[in-house]
């Protein structure tokens, strides 16, 4: 029952969508769009559920993997694909720079990312020659054909970046199920117990900023193909690091889905329903609406939905 | 003899735990109560339901007659009831000192604060040695040595005590049963938790005996022969 | 097995512990005393690799432990308590176990866990929440069994006793006596309690600010004028 | 008949005051074609906040193609147009603004893209001014965005090539106190004139701090919403003697009928003066209406006949001539150079435009 | 050259004055609550537009506007006070996100009822020059909001450290069971530091009224800079935040001055990060217990 359930889930996803979407380039790039978000507030939520760490600063990995497999293809001609990857990878890179920063705990990492997210953006203005400094990068490449479906469309950029979410939040379920997922629960608050048995903690949080930081940078790396532009204002915008909170905690940060739930939902809320009634003050409905959230069911969307289909109660993590 | 304390059917617990059964004990004016039983049995749930810590479920605590229903914490400790917690309920983050200070907070104990604390580093040099180290990094004991200190700092009328001898070294848990029947002496009204049963009977005036979350016996400090207690510490639960 | 050289350790202006130097054998079970303050816990920091000393050797079975990183200490197999519990977060009694398994002895044996929620009277708690649901005693045995879960060859336990009431006090020390024969540990054991000491420890160092004073059978230290004077005053044996 | 035009601009977000300005003076073009057309024609614009963001502006735009706008007027920031408009190309749809300035966007070629302003023409005006000062040293303080960037780089350049001794100090939009940077110009550079490129909080705190500081300069020059009634009216004793691009003098002194009725309309729409923004918008808008008219009577607008009719466009606005180029860029586009004197901005440069004497050596303070 | 230095060293410590002003207020409840008010940017902001309000409509010096901003801005911190106490569950990063939506509100808000123009003060006095020595340039505003700032500050310190009430304030964080059990009112107490932070929040906005502009995105941007300012200071440490805002501030003055503005911000990053690899907790951070 749960897998035909599952299996229509993916079918509506990867079909239906497009389907009923394609002729309304703006609807489903609002999809697009919000999935963008999805993404990174899966990588988000990985870090601080399972790491126990707050982020203020995933702008920075969002930044650099799509600078990453931007210049990559542009100087170099990689193609598109491997680039992507690549862009992957160069955030994973710039987060080991970010490795003193494991010894911080609470606001005082969450800050320390901040400061890296900024010295990065600062990086990437001043150095205009590979990345064309304030005024940015024009005309990325897009998307390929494959198959005879051209991915640098609106269809194409949806099919990929739904699997990158989904692929991104299998990774995490996989993780939050292995050893290794029990250990980093077990670290919260107790990191010196933890350790004293066999626990290498730091290498394990490593671990979870490396794959945060490679997720938030393929779904950078995707944007940059996508909208085929970018700048350092805009790849390093504070919005890539509010936004996913905003959806990971709205939609439940201690869950898989929620995050993508959360993304869906106060992406398309926002811009479908809130902006056309009130096209200056929506962000406004946004902050009433966290507000809401938290002071209603502080757990989450999900986890709310959960409780009113099942009536029981989920645990932590 | 006036009743300082009187606990009538006393339930309290830990949100859908339940773990006090309809506890009902008093303690008298000037006189030193004991409490002891096992592990878990509720004595330090019962400690923190007088003082408000945890919220009442059902029966009633009363405090030289007046009811504690709906009092907070902080009125009953202006009106000179006070808990001397375990080692733990310190300020980590703050200094010795400031620790000792915070137990002159209640308004009629400020006055005092300068007599009061040399009084407490008379009793623990210790503490004076370390008057600016922050609580958090002292050893267990001497966390233990300044909950009790910070207690004395409030200058109770009705004092709590929970487990004052947990950790320290045996020279300053003799120090501690000195200060304490001196505190009897002074007619100091004290509801004391203990596992050191021998040593505690010594300023008992009265004793009871709790197991899970019931007081099974309650005797007069002289009647209580140290063996039957401990066979009672074992019986099973009866009643549960 | 474990040995210490002229080990210091410096708080700012504090000395927590001046020049202790001294080994235990494998197998050997060694009580340590001494007032509050006199540096006990700081000790089993040091040698668990929670702190790192200011001065001074120590070797673990001809190995030197300093630059070891707490964590491969535990894999070497010293396996420590804390004197406030410190139950591992979000998880139950039996996922404390086997975090300690997996990552401290690298082995997956549910059998062995089992074993030492039985050994430790903790098999009806074993899918509690570790940090909500346990009573005192509970807490103290999840400490041992997390140290024990990670395959220790040397035990250090810091006052698991302390706070027990007289009978559990000695139900108690008989498991710690039974699991250290059954896996034949070195142990190391802080307690003020001067009886479960004697009972269980041939062997009681004594430690006053920061320095050892007393080194030998638990009679004859507790006879020591300054020790007496220091430590244990009026109580005696 | 009717003509449903449409509008995506920055109404919250960074660029929020700016896209505002050139909001009301598209609201004042439409209102004025449908008097002149009243009978004939109507238009309405349907406008949507990018929120300062590139992909939400490009959500706008398709947005307001899917709505079946005939046109796109308005964007705000090269950063943000860039995107927009290559959305607009791609579905064939005409794209006008006055928001971006950089050469990049009219470097693209597109068919469906056409600006009334560039960079240049605001490079032209101060340099026409600093040129008209007979400075010898220049200091240029800019901040460290693109179009300014670009626009400081041009005027060194230029300057420069005049044997005028021209220093640059770049800095940070987050910048709020000024005065070491002032100070280091004052007692390093000792220019003649501290030409200024930024926005509205840079101006103020960069005359502020100069204020404080008084360097020995003989003039304080700027581009932008700097010589604007606003800003006489906002900071009336930092604005004193500072000169600024400004279209038209303030109070304004209209002497076609076009002006004076633009300049009625939005007093009576926003109850405000113009400012140089909202003459912007109004210009490539009322340009963008008359091409559309144009494109209906010839029966090509269905058929994609605007971006040509458009290219025809030869005409006498509130900014001066505006003609089109291949790439849609406007060659003719010069700004004019004003200067706050007592509460009013006065035209100095160029000389054919100017409506009163220009005070020099004179400063704020 | 040493009269340029001279005025960088000067410019950096009355920035760092403004900047602490600000951060003040978020530390203190960020030390007494452990909660991070992202909506103190935009208390202080709210302060500087009611200023903003009372000059451009009633001619009232900022100054005088001080009582006014005062009952709004401990009005609208009261109402944040009440929603935050609301919370059960997961207290650390929901309050963040609580606050943070009620700073999307505000800056709404004052987009909505303000417009996004920006704004100063119109009286002229602010704006004159100081001069000390003929070296050393400031604007009567800047060393207003120094000197006042600084008076608050050290009364906040000396509140926070030695009157009852404020030990009462750190005891409540530092235990929360343990300070009700010396007799401390804990929803009085934060209620007072929420309104000593309001306090704070208002001063600190008619301060940038009268020295700086004022425009509706500046409250998140003070709120970043203020938080950035009590980590680096550590937990709650008011002379910290003093400290760690004129190091920032001096070390932007300087960067300008010497390398270029476009750096001022990297400069400040930096710094702040080598502090924190250097001492994790800050600069005056409390140190807590390792392991017992
Ligand atoms: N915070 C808590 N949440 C849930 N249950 C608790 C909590 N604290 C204690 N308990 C449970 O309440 C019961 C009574 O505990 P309590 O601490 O009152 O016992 P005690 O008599 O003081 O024992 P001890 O001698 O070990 O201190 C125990 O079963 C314990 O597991
Ligand atoms: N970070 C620190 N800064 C200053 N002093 C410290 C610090 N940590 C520990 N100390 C001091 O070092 C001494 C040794 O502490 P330790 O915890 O080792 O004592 P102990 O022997 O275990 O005592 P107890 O029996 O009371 O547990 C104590 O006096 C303690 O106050
Ligand atoms: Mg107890
Ligand atoms: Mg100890």
């Amino acid at each position: 029952m749960r897998h035909i359930l599952l299996l229509a889930a993916l079918v509506v996803a990867y079909a239906g969508v497009p389907l009923l979407f394609g002729g309304t380039p703006y609807i489903l790039g609002l999809i697009v769009a919000a999935l963008t978000i999805a993404g990174i507030a899966v990588a988000w939520a990985l870090l601080g559920n399972l790491g126990g760490m707050v982020s203020f600063g995933h702008a920075a990995f969002f930044g650099v993997g799509s600078y990453g497999s931007a210049v990559l293809s542009m100087k170099l001609g990689v193609p598109v694909f491997p680039a992507v990857l690549l862009g992957g990878l160069a955030a994973a890179l710039a987060s080991v720079a970010m490795l003193p920063a494991l010894r911080l705990r609470g606001p005082y990492f969450a800050l320390a990312i901040l400061a890296y997210a900024h010295i990065f953006q600062i990086l990437a203005t001043e150095m205009t020659p590979i990345t064309g400094g304030a005024g940015g990068l024009l005309s990325i490449p897009r998307f390929p054909v494959l198959f005879g479906l051209d991915l640098g469309g609106k269809t194409g950029g949806y099919v990929i970046i739904l699997t990158i979410v989904l692929l991104s939040a299998l990774a995490y379920d996989a993780v939050r199920r292995s050893a290794w997922g029990l250990a980093l629960k077990a670290m919260h608050d107790t990191e010196v117990a933890t350790r004293v048995v066999g626990v290498p903690s730091t290498h394990l949080k490593a671990a979870m900023l490396a794959l945060s930081a490679f997720i938030t940078g393929v779904v950078g790396a995707f944007n940059a193909h996508f909208i085929s532009f970018l700048e350092p204002d805009y790849a390093f915008s504070s919005t890539w690091t509010v936004l996913p909170i905003a959806a990971a905690i709205f939609g439940g940060y201690r869950t898989v889905w929620g995050p993508v739930l959360g993304a869906l939902a106060i992406y398309l809320l926002d811009q479908l329903l809130f902006k056309p009634i009130l096209p200056h003050g929506h962000q406004m409905v946004l902050g009433v609406l966290l507000c809401a959230m938290i002071l209603l069911s502080p757990g989450g969307l999900l986890p709310a939905l959960r409780r009113r289909s099942t009536g029981e109660r989920h645990a932590h993590a | 003899m006036t009743t300082a304390l009187d606990v009538q059917s006393l339930r309290a617990g830990y949100g859908a735990i339940n773990v006090l059964w309809d506890v009902s004990l008093t303690a008298p004016t000037g006189k030193t109560t004991v409490i002891v039983g096992p592990n878990g049995a509720g004595k330090t749930t019962l400690l923190r339901a007088i003082m408000g810590l945890i919220p009442i479920t059902g029966g009633d605590v009363r405090v030289n007659g007046r009811s504690l229903t709906g009092a907070r914490t902080w009125d009953s400790v202006a009106d000179g009831l006070v808990m001397i917690p375990e080692g733990r309920m310190i300020f980590p983050d703050m200094s010795v000192d400031d620790n000792l200070m915070m137990g002159a907070f209640p308004r009629a104990c400020r006055a005092g604060w300068k007599r009061n604390k040399a009084m407490v580093f008379d009793l623990f040099p210790r503490l004076a040695e370390r008057r600016d180290q922050i609580a958090g990094t002292l050893s267990g004991g001497e966390a233990q040595m300044l909950a009790i200190g910070r207690g004395l700092m409030e200058q109770p009328r009705v004092c709590l005590i929970d487990e004052p001898s947990l950790g320290l070294a045996p020279v300053v848990v003799d120090e501690i049963f000195r200060i304490l029947a001196k505190l009897r002496a002074e007619g100091l009204t004290i509801v004391l938790v203990e596992q050191n049963t021998s040593r505690a009977l010594k300023i008992a005036d009265h004793v009871h005996l709790m197991r899970s979350g019931r007081v099974v016996l309650s005797e007069p400090g002289e009647a209580v022969d140290l063996e039957r207690l401990h066979a009672l510490y074992f019986a099973h639960d009866d009643a549960a | 097995m474990l040995t210490l050289d002229g080990v210091q350790v410096n708080f700012g202006g504090v000395q927590a512990l001046k020049n202790a130097s001294f080994a235990v054998a494998e197998g050997e079970s060694v009580g340590l005393v001494g007032p509050n303050g006199a540096g006990k816990t700081t000790l089993f920091n040091v040698i668990s690799g929670v702190i790192r000393p200011t001065g001074g050797r120590l070797t673990f079975r001809g190995q030197s432990l300093l630059g070891l990183p707490d964590w491969k200490r535990a894999r070497l197999g010293i396996g420590r308590s804390f004197q406030i519990p410190r139950p591992l977060g979000h998880c139950t009694v039996r996922e404390n176990l086997i975090v300690a398994q997996r990552f401290g002895a690298g082995i997956n044996d549910p059998k062995r866990i089992d074993e030492i929620l039985d050994l430790l009277g903790l098999r009806d708690k074993a899918d509690a929440d570790a940090t909500g649901a346990l009573a005192l005693t509970e807490h103290k045995a999840l400490e041992v069994g997390k140290a024990l879960a990670t395959n220790p060859s040397l035990l250090l336990l810091d006052e698991v006793l302390a706070g027990l009431e007289t009978n559990s006090k000695r139900a108690f020390m008989e498991r710690l006596g039974a699991v250290r024969d059954r896996y034949r540990l070195a142990l190391v054991i802080i307690e003020h309690d001067l009886p479960t000491i004697a009972a269980l420890c041939p062997r009681v160092l004594v430690l006053n600010f920061g320095q050892i004073i007393a080194d030998g059978a638990p009679d004859a230290v507790f006879r020591n004028p300054e020790v007496i004077r220091s430590y244990t005053g009026e109580t005696t044996l | 008949k009717d003509f449903l035009l449409g509008s995506e601009l920055p109404l919250t977000g960074n660029l929020a005051r700016v896209g505002q300005g050139m909001h009301e003076g598209i609201a004042v073009a439409i209102d004025m074609a449908n008097k002149a057309h009243a009978g004939t024609h109507s238009f309405k614009v349907s406008t949507i906040d990018d929120e300062t963001s590139p992909a939400k502006a490009v959500a706008a735009v398709e947005k307001l193609i899917g709505e079946g706008v005939v046109a796109l007027t308005g964007g705000y920031g090269s950063n943000i147009i860039g995107p927009a408009s290559e959305a607009a190309q791609k579905a064939g749809v005409v794209y006008i603004t006055s928001g971006g300035v950089t050469p990049d966007l009219t470097g693209r070629g597109y068919k469906t893209f056409f600006r009334i302003n560039n960079t240049d023409g605001y490079a032209l005006a101060m340099i026409g001014l600093v040129q008209q000062m007979a400075a010898k040293k220049v200091s240029v303080v800019y901040l460290n965005k693109e179009a300014t960037s670009n626009l400081a780089k041009q005027v060194k350049e230029t300057l420069g090539a005049k044997g005028v001794a021209v220093t640059m100090h770049e800095f940070d939009g987050s910048t709020s106190d000024f005065k070491p940077l002032v100070n280091k110009v004052k007692l390093q550079d000792r220019p003649d004139v501290i030409a200024m490129v930024g926005y509205e909080n840079d101006y103020v705190g960069i005359l502020r701090a100069a204020k404080v500081l008084k360097p020995d300069v003989k003039a304080m020059v700027g581009v932008w919403s700097l010589a604007t009634a606003q800003m006489a009216k906002e900071f009336p004793d930092l604005m004193e003697n500072v000169h600024g691009t400004s279209m038209l003098p303030f109070p304004v002194e209209f002497t076609q009928p076009e002006a004076l009725e633009f300049a009625a309309t939005y007093k009576k729409l926003f109850n405000k003066e113009p400012d140089y923004l909202g003459q912007f918008g109004y210009v490539q808008t009322r340009l963008l209406i008359d091409a559309i008219l144009r494109a209906d009577a010839a029966g090509t607008l269905a058929s994609g006949g605007l971006p040509d009719e458009l290219r025809k466009t030869d005409a006498q606005t509130l900014i001066g001539r505006v003609t089109f180029d291949a790439k849609g860029d406007n060659p003719h586009f010069t700004h004019r150079m004003g200067q706050h004197q007592g509460g009013k901005v006065v035209l100095v440069w160029p000389k054919e435009a100017a409506n009163g004497a220009m005070r020099f050596p004179a400063t704020p303070w | 050259m040493i009269e340029l230095t001279l005025q960088a060293l000067f410019s950096g410590l009355l920035a760092g004055g403004y900047y602490a002003t600000v951060a003040v207020g978020l530390a203190l409840v960020f030390g007494t609550m452990r909660i991070i008010n992202l909506a103190h940017g935009e208390l202080v902001l709210l302060s500087a537009y009611i200023a903003y309000a009372a000059e451009s409509r009633y001619g009232l010096n900022p100054v005088m506007a001080i009582p006014l901003a005062l009952l709004v801005v401990g009005t609208v911190s009261m109402i944040v006070y009440a929603l935050l106490s609301r919370i059960r569950q997961d207290r650390e990063i929901n309050s963040l996100i609580l606050t943070f939506g009620i700073g999307i509100i505000m800056t709404n808000g004052i987009l909505t009822i303000w417009a996004a123009d920006i704004h100063s003060t119109t009286n002229p006095w602010f704006q004159d020059s100081l001069v000390i020595a003929d070296t050393l340039f400031a604007m009567n505003a800047e060393i207003v909001a120094f000197v006042g700032g600084l008076a608050l500050m050290a009364a906040v310190y000396w509140w926070l450290n030695h009157s009852w009430q404020g030990r009462a304030v750190r005891a409540l964080s530092s235990n929360r069971n343990a300070a009700t059990l010396m007799g401390v009112n804990p929803r009085q107490t934060e209620i007072l530091s929420f309104l000593i932070a309001a306090l704070l929040a208002t001063f600190a906005g008619v301060a940038i009224y009268t020295g700086k502009t004022v425009f509706p995105a500046l409250g998140h941007v003070l709120t970043v800079k203020a938080f950035i300012i009590t980590v680096l200071a550590g937990m709650g440490s008011i002379h910290g935040v003093l400290i760690g805002a004129v190091m920032i501030g001096i070390i932007e003055s300087l960067t300008v001055t010497y390398l270029s503005a476009s750096l001022q911000e990297l400069a400040g990053m930096l710094l702040f990060l080598v502090v924190l690899f250097v001492s994790p907790s800050g600069l005056f951070g409390g140190r807590r217990a390792l392991a017992r």
